[in-house]
């Protein structure tokens, strides 16, 4: 017997749903026996989340609507790329709705409101904060292209169910092309999601910080969407990578046990990879603001060199 | 009564009006509602004509008796033309109804009968070029357009800025026209030989074969001709000194609509007249597309006029609507149709997105300039608190043109990058390579708009007031001016969420120019999916983001909102750091500094910071003086070299004339023995 | 019959002026004895389009398209100018520049002069063409000078002197075409006769006829302002009173334009080859890129606009040189509509003068404003005369254009630098003036707009509209030179 | 008087002619040139009076008189009169290096004996000879205007050269028709008079003949 698409579609949105604040939390764990901290436990994040939504909403006096309407705009569109990326199996009604690339936009939405609601209460740090995230956000962008130029290149598609398919149901074969795809990829990701050495995502230092600064007005409800959209867009990267270069073990169709074994599998790479980007964050320290565009030229250069081999090599 | 009938009459209806205003020059008042409620009627039948000819793919043409002898002028409405009719239209019917209410912000100031007067003599220029079906209609026509968009320019004609943009432009547009005059002749030369006037139509310039040499000596001409009038870098000079000089609503009109009769050009002559070209041809158009896209939205984001802004964002749409044309181009050459066609709708669809939304920002900008009486964006800002519909409505077109979904202008630049990623095919490996790489560059422009557009729209209406102005006299703009303004919000949405309707209208344009068509629409719930290509190839729905996305919102916002969640309003926070002012705040300037830093070496800046101290000592320094001049290098390498030459070559010439009347008797002296000497 | 009423119209006219020339109403004399000759020639026209070309007075004079449109031009433009000046006149007189007796010189050399022209144009002995040339030459010399100022005498003397000398040229060139046909026409009157040596044409000695045109196109040319025999008429345009200016450039290049092409089409008939054409072609193509960039230094508006002729009759003669029945048809209709224009300018540019009181470019501000007749003829006459559509030297540019695309594809790059460097140079310095606010010392003026509105609207119609009879003429006209 | 007889005259003529037009070139006072002005003009009558005489064409006589009328008595008359109420009789004009002028003014002459070289292979006329004279006659006219910078000189560097083309006229063609000789004639008649009233404008305004201070219009600056 096989589960019908919409409800493994809803399944899935709601594991992605519960599970991101425990990855957060995971990592910050992983973090913390890696500097020899004692960690808060992998709960910590609900236990945030639970105490912002109890928490009333202190809006500053000149915040507009659109202040208001951003976080959740940010949760709206990130659930929806919850729907669209296959995360256990690739039996889904929304996967098509949009293909690499509109997803990729998808995440600029979330960009670009956030921009706004940081310059919304015309603070000094809220306009620094969405002017560094936009430069960051623009040169991450080409790199992002080709990297998925490259990813797509293999499969001739740039809808991410069909990559899927391919990779996992072809026979497997190791592509130089990928490879350097994956290092393009793994190092947007890190600027995408302002880890270090772009962004610190736990550091109030002024000068240091971007995706912060925009939200520093941020309080109650409205920050707990904000944070909960953040954990799950971290996931949401971390799922793209899976299924961009590693699908293997994502279910094809609706069985039960399949799906079961996607969850499972899903679980140990996300695992798997929180500890990767620990490693590389501990590994890195934070840099100027002015060095982030050699590190995603780097970037960029990688993704080149992936599709030259890929058109070279293969 | 054919569509083409309809068309006709709603010109003759504008050219009527344009003769007849001055009839009404001493009741302004009543003028500008039936001169602009006209205009609207007209470009409401345009719209209808160009709909039914673009839906039913007619292909009717009729001759006038005008013009020259042997040589009347022939027009034409085929699906090409059907569809930049109907861009036009709407664009022109939109801003139509906006100045009902924009133009009268203009009364008691100066007599407005000629911006009447030429605004309509404008439109139907406009039409008339596109659809003229000789070259001598097309010419006067297009030329007629400029005539009448010069004098609109300099409508405010005592500031001396403007004078000057206005004849930068018309400068530029003459040149532009000679240089497609000169196509022609080509074209019509071959056709006919010079010896009847009926080569000029171009019906014999289809019919005539022409030498490689010569139909690239053609094609080149028309493209640097029609890229002087789209402002394609490095022709685009004009372009951001005549936007912000004229009124709003012909600003808009201008980026809107006129910039896309030269791609209406463009197509004409490279597909419809010369039909088969070699790939490189493409190439350099897509090479300058690329060029312009990335240039453009550099310099606009180092704008801080508004309108200024929005005119370099004209380049750099621009840029990517040619990024289109020339992929097209490229794989009509390699004969992949399909693939041309894909590319080519991805190029009208942009055309169609951008006439839509750049019209609608323009018509903010202009609002907004209205309400402040202020251009300059660091003296704006907090104007989304008094001016809510004007803001809502910019900000419908800062996302449409920053290319976020579901809004039209990502559709058409998702088109774009499919059709970059079908490159694959192409048998050129050179060409395999490079493509991805003008991909790339197709996403940083995108990414840079996005930019720009978070500084446009959140210096101007978020934050706190930074200029000295007040923002309490600041009232919201006439009702005339936001229904003109929301319903161009309204078409992009719904170009965005519903685009497979409109690339299914688009798809029969590629069918009639080069016979091929993509599977735009695919299996069941056809209208739901936009595939080009094919289905799993890749798949957009923009019904499917626009509803799951505001569903989530609504749920959410209810799920936090059945307890009714008390929201406090309290001062800004910012660290708990004590006395901000908005002084504090980021300015325009200051937003584009990152980009400005890494991106520096493409233009001409000059920055220089200064310490003012009492007792000079840096340390000391009680405030500082910061001074920043950016500077297009373009103007420096290609046009100023050329008016020194100019002026240079015209004092040599002068000397010829230095006052001796012996001295001229010597030339027609000197004159005469050479001739004898050598022809005698 | 009708034509030999024309030229005495003129002539009795002017006599007639010679003597009451100071009367008050002698302007409408003026004006009545120019719109008369204007109905003759219309009706000769209508001759001409009922029965074709056809020689009178014995053979004396001869009237085929090419002249009919032109003598039709001629009247028509005197008369305007008539129009025109009546206004002007009045108010030079009003700040006691002339007196009544330049004022009855002038009436009567007005005329004089326009009788001239029309004898060029009808003669059919190339003999006569010459003496009338000369004569409207020296009509128009005293004219030039009529303010006596300084600069106004020199610009008289460089006229006539450089004029005198060019004209003698010619007339040696005249010699040895005489010469020529007499060897086949035999002695006598005869020779000299346009239509018996056009028949004859392949039979006449091409070495002289060589000779002859170097001579011919040398002299007539200095007249129709071909750099470098131009220097006169920047001079005599902006010196004398506006209406000569008028004239001179709208109607006595033309002229002399025709003179030179009856010419090219016997010498080309008689070698075979297209050394007269080229020749054209070279004169032609120096004086458009001399006068364009000549235009960007200009100062004085009516030396501006003088210019701006020499650079159309250079277009002209290019097109005539050029050959071929589409650039000969852009030609005339280049001729026609650059007559029209150009004199309507120059009425908007004397009334503009005088309101400032000044001819310098930089004083004059704000005419829009100040007088919008006056303000928008200036700018609309410039647009035209820069070969904006829809008026009508769009049409012949356009036609002369695409022709030298087709047959000397490597002279339109030149082409195109002397039209833009000349669109840039009228703009440059049309628009400030047109535009703005009005200047202190500007002083209110009752205009004569008719004229200009006249010829405005009859250049727009060229543009969208050219009648029929009139490109049926053309057409045949371009047969008869071919 | 034998055929050889008159073509022997016109020749010496033609060669007196060029001589007088050589002398215009050279001559510095103004009184001296009229004289040779005058001079010039009485031999191209007189050889025209011969022409005419032995082609029996015979309206060149009247032509002839029309020469003697106007070029020997009428328009020296008027210069003569013009320089006396002018006061101008004193006047000596410096003129540009004058052995140059006389090499130019040879090879002038050079130069348009070999280009009416095939017009003489053509002609049948007995006065064929002459053609290259008056064409150097012209030619030397335009070069007295170019070098000359009094207005007086200029005009009969002018006339001389008009001297010129009447002498082509009937050395080539024994005279252009009637018709075309009498508008020359009245032409030169009004030329006459409009340099007589320039003179005394120029004279008033510039008080002096020297059109070197007429350089106000021009585009150098």
């Amino acid at each position: 017997m096989s589960l019908h698409p919409l409800f493994i579609e809803l399944l899935q949105v709601a594991l992605l749903i519960a599970l991101a604040p425990a990855f957060a939390g995971w990592v910050k764990i992983v973090k913390c026996r890696l500097q020899g901290r004692t960690s808060p436990g992998i709960l910590q994040p609900y236990r945030d989340i639970r105490r912002l939504f109890i928490k009333d909403v202190v809006l500053a006096q000149n915040a507009s609507w659109i202040f208001r309407f951003t976080p959740y705009l940010i949760f709206g569109v990130t659930v929806l790329a919850g729907g669209i990326i296959p995360l256990i199996s690739t039996d889904l009604p929304l996967a098509d709705t949009a293909d690499i690339i509109a997803l990729v936009m998808l995440f600029v939405i979330i960009r670009f409101f956030t921009a706004l609601a940081g310059m919304d209460i015309g603070t000094a740090f809220g306009g620094m904060g969405s002017s560094r995230e936009m430069m960051v956000s623009a040169l991450a962008e080409p790199a992002m292209l080709m990297a998925v130029f490259t990813v797509s290149l293999a499969s001739s598609s740039t809808s991410l169910t069909r990559m899927v398919v391919v990779m996992s149901q072809g026979e497997f074969v190791i592509r130089p092309s990928l490879a350097f795809a994956l290092m393009a990829f793994i190092l947007v990701a890190l600027a995408e999601t302002g880890r270090i050495p772009v962004d610190n995502p736990d550091t109030h230092l002024e000068l240091t910080m971007i995706h912060e600064a925009m939200i520093l007005e941020y309080s109650g409800q409205h920050l707990a969407l904000m944070e909960w959209a953040g954990m799950m867009k971290l996931t949401l990267f971390f799922a793209l990578g899976i299924a961009a270069f590693v699908p293997w073990g994502i279910a094809a169709g609706g069985q039960p046990l399949a799906l079961l074994m996607g969850a499972v599998l899903l679980i140990l790479k996300l695992l798997l990879g929180g500890v990767i980007m620990v490693l590389i964050e501990t590994g890195l320290a934070k840099m100027r603001i002015f060095r982030v565009p050699e590190y995603l030229g780097s970037a960029f250069l990688l993704a080149t060199l992936g599709m030259i081999a890929f058109f070279i090599l293969e | 009564m054919t569509a083409l009938d309809i068309t006709g009459f709603s010109i003759l209806l504008l050219l009527g009006g344009a003769i007849a205003c001055p009839l009404l020059a001493r009741r302004e008042r009543l003028l500008i509602p039936v001169a602009f409620t006209l205009a609207a009627l007209a470009s409401g039948g345009v719209i209808l004509s160009g709909f039914l000819t673009l839906s039913q793919g007619l292909n009717s043409a009729a001759t006038i008796p005008l013009g020259l002898p042997g040589l009347p002028f022939n027009v034409r409405l085929d699906p090409l033309a059907g569809f930049f009719l109907v861009v036009i239209g709407l664009v022109s019917l939109f801003v139509s109804i906006y100045s009902i209410g924009y133009v009268r912000g203009y009364l008691g100031q100066r007599p407005v009968t000629p911006l009447v007067a030429f605004y309509l003599l404008f439109l139907a220029g406009m039409l008339l070029v596109i659809v003229a079906d000789d070259a001598y209609l097309f010419l006067v026509a297009w030329e007629l357009m400029a005539a009448a968009s010069y004098f609109l320019v300099m409508f405010e004609d005592e500031r001396a800025e403007n004078r000057r943009a206005a004849f930068l432009y018309l400068l530029v547009a003459h040149v532009g026209a000679l240089a497609i005059l000169l196509a022609f002749g080509v074209m019509a030369g071959v056709a006919t030989g010079y010896e009847r006037f009926d080569g000029y139509t171009f019906d014999a310039m289809r019919g005539a074969h022409l030498s490689p040499g010569w139909s690239t000596a053609a094609f080149f001409l028309a493209f640097f001709g029609f890229a002087a009038k789209a402002g394609v870098i490095p022709l685009h000079v004009w372009l951001p000194e005549a936007h912000p000089a004229a009124p709003s609503n012909v600003s808009a009109l201008m980026s809107g609509a006129m910039l896309k009769t030269s791609i209406y050009g463009m197509i004409r002559v490279g597909f419809d007249l010369l039909g088969e070209f070699p790939w490189w041809w493409g190439g350099i158009v897509l090479i300058f597309g690329l060029l312009s896209a990335v240039l453009g939205v550099l310099y606009a984001l180092m704008q801080h006029d508004l309108k200024r802004l929005l005119a370099y964002h004209s380049v750099e749409n621009i840029g990517i609507i040619l990024i289109g044309l020339g992929l097209s181009m490229i794989f009509t050459s390699f004969h992949f149709p399909a693939l041309a066609a894909l590319a080519l709708v991805a190029a009208l669809y942009h055309t169609l997105n951008h006439a839509l939304f750049k019209g609608l920002l323009f018509m903010g900008a202009g609002a907004v300039i209205q309400a402040t009486g202020e251009r300059n964006m660091e003296e704006m800002g907090g104007l989304i608190h008094p001016l809510p519909w004007t803001s809502a409505l910019f900000l419908v077109g800062c996302v449409s043109i920053s290319g976020l979904p579901p809004f039209n202008g990502f559709v058409s630049e998702w088109l774009t990058f499919q059709a970059f990623l079908l490159s694959p095919a192409l048998p050129q490996p050179l060409l395999r390579l490079l493509f991805p790489l003008g991909a790339a560059l197709l996403a940083l422009t995108g990414a840079l708009a996005a930019t720009c557009f978070v500084k446009a729209f959140g210096v101007t209406f978020l934050g706190a007031q930074r200029g000295h102005r007040k923002v309490e006299h600041v009232r919201e703009v006439g009702p005339a001016m936001r229904l003109g303004m929301t319903l161009a919000a309204v078409s992009c949405l719904a170009l965005g969420v519903l685009p497979t309707y409109a690339v299914g209208l688009l798809d029969r344009i590629p069918r009639q120019l080069m016979g091929g068509h993509i599977g735009a629409v695919a299996g069941r719930f056809g209208w739901l999916w936009l595939t080009p290509a094919s289905a799993e190839r890749a798949s957009y729905s923009g019904p499917l983001v626009f509803c799951v996305i505001s569903a989530v919102v609504a749920v959410t916002y209810l799920l936090l909102h059945v307890r009714g969640a008390s929201i406090r309003r309290a001062p800004l926070w910012d660290c708990g750091f004590e006395k901000i002012t908005p002084r504090m705040q980021y300015t325009a300037t200051a937003f584009a500094m990152p980009i400005r830093r890494v991106l520096g070496f493409l233009f001409d800046i000059r920055e220089q910071v200064e310490l003012i101290s009492p007792v000079n000592h840096p340390v000391m320094a009680d405030h500082i003086r910061y001074r920043l001049r950016i500077r297009d290098r373009i103007w420096g390498w290609l046009y100023a070299p050329q008016a020194k030459a100019a002026f240079w070559i015209a004092r040599q010439v002068g000397r010829l004339q230095q006052g001796r009347i012996q001295i001229y008797l010597l030339y027609s002296f000197v004159t005469l023995i050479v001739l004898l000497a050598f022809l005698g | 019959m009708t034509l030999t009423l024309l030229l005495w119209i003129s002539v009795l006219v002017a006599a007639a002026l010679a003597f009451i020339g100071d009367w008050r109403y002698a302007p409408e004399v003026n004006i009545a004895g120019s719109a008369l000759t204007f109905a003759v020639s219309l009706a000769l026209a209508l001759q001409v389009y009922q029965t074709g070309a056809f020689l009178a007075a014995g053979d004396f004079f001869f009237v085929d398209p090419f002249n009919v449109y032109l003598v039709v031009l001629t009247t028509f433009v005197s008369t305007t100018t008539a129009v025109f000046s009546r206004r002007y006149m009045r108010v030079e007189r009003d700040h006691g520049r002339i007196g009544p007796i330049r004022m009855r010189f002038y009436h009567a050399m007005f005329q004089l002069f326009i009788f001239a022209m029309l004898m060029a144009l009808l003669t059919n002995n190339l003999g006569v063409l010459w003496i009338s040339m000369e004569l409207a030459t020296l009509a128009t010399v005293l004219l030039v000078s009529l303010y006596r100022t300084p600069t106004a005498i020199e610009a008289a003397w460089k006229y006539f002197i450089l004029c005198g000398v060019g004209i003698a040229q010619a007339l040696f060139g005249t010699v040895l075409l005489y010469f020529a046909a007499e060897r086949v026409l035999g002695e006598g009157g005869n020779a000299l006769l346009w239509t018996n040596l056009n028949q004859v044409s392949g039979q006449l000695e091409p070495t002289v006829l060589r000779l002859a045109f170097v001579f011919l196109m040398v002299g007539y040319g200095t007249k129709v302002g071909l750099v470098p025999m131009h220097n006169w008429l920047p001079d005599a345009h902006s010196e004398g009173p506006t209406p000569i200016s008028a004239v001179l450039s709208g109607l006595l290049l033309n002229v002399a334009l025709y003179a030179l092409v009856r010419c090219k089409a016997l010498v080309d008939g008689s070698t075979g080859t297209h050394m007269a054409g080229n020749m054209m072609i070279g004169f032609g193509l120096l004086s458009l890129l001399v006068a364009s960039f000549s235009m960007l230094r200009q100062k004085d508006i009516k030396r501006l606009f003088a210019y701006s002729s020499i650079e159309h009759m250079g277009i002209a003669t290019f097109a005539f040189g050029l050959g071929g029945p589409i650039a000969t048809f852009g030609g005339m209709l280049h001729m026609l509509v650059h007559s029209l224009t150009k004199s309507a300018v120059f009425f908007s540019v004397g009334h503009a003068s005088q309101m400032h009181g000044t001819q310098e470019m930089a004083r004059i501000r704000g005419l829009i404003r100040g007088n919008p007749a006056v303000g928008w003829g200036l700018l609309l006459g410039v647009m035209a005369l820069a070969g904006m559509p829809p008026f009508g030297l769009f049409a012949s540019e356009f036609l002369i254009l695409t022709a030298t695309m087709k047959q000397m594809p490597l002279l339109t790059p030149l082409l195109l630098i002397g039209l833009a460097v000349a669109f840039a140079g009228l703009f440059r310095r049309v628009q400030p003036m047109a535009a703005g606010h009005i200047p202190p010392w500007q002083k209110p003026l009752a205009a004569a707009n008719l004229p200009v509105a006249l010829h405005m609207v009859l250049v727009l119609l060229l543009g969208i509209y050219l009648p029929g009879f009139l490109a049926t003429w053309f057409q045949v006209a371009v047969g008869l030179l071919k | 008087m034998s055929h050889s007889l008159v073509v022997q005259l016109n020749l010496l003529l033609a060669a007196l002619i060029l001589l007088s037009s050589f002398a215009l070139l050279m001559q510095r006072r103004m009184f001296a040139i009229l004289h040779i002005f005058a001079w010039q003009g009485f031999f191209l009558g007189v050889s025209t009076a011969i022409i005419g005489y032995a082609s029996g064409v015979h309206h060149l006589y009247l032509s002839a008189l029309l020469t003697l009328a106007m070029k020997v008595l009428l328009l020296p008359y008027i210069l003569y009169k013009l320089i006396l109420k002018l006061k101008i009789r004193r006047e000596i004009e410096n003129m540009v290096n004058v052995p140059a002028t006389m090499m130019i003014g040879i090879a002038l002459v050079i130069f348009s004996y070999h280009l009416t070289e095939p017009i003489r292979q053509l002609s049948v006329l007995m006065t064929r000879a002459t053609l290259a004279v008056a064409l150097a006659t012209v030619m030397l006219g335009m070069l007295m205007m170019v070098t000359r910078s009094h207005a007086v000189s200029q005009i009969i560097g002018f006339l001389a050269m008009e001297n010129g083309l009447f002498f082509a006229a009937t050395s080539a063609t024994y005279g252009m028709p009637m018709v075309v000789e009498l508008g020359v004639a009245l032409d030169l008649l009004i030329v006459a008079f409009i340099f007589g009233i320039f003179f005394f404008h120029i004279n008033t305004t510039f008080d002096s003949l020297d059109v070197d201070q007429m350089a106000k219009l021009k585009e150098t600056d």
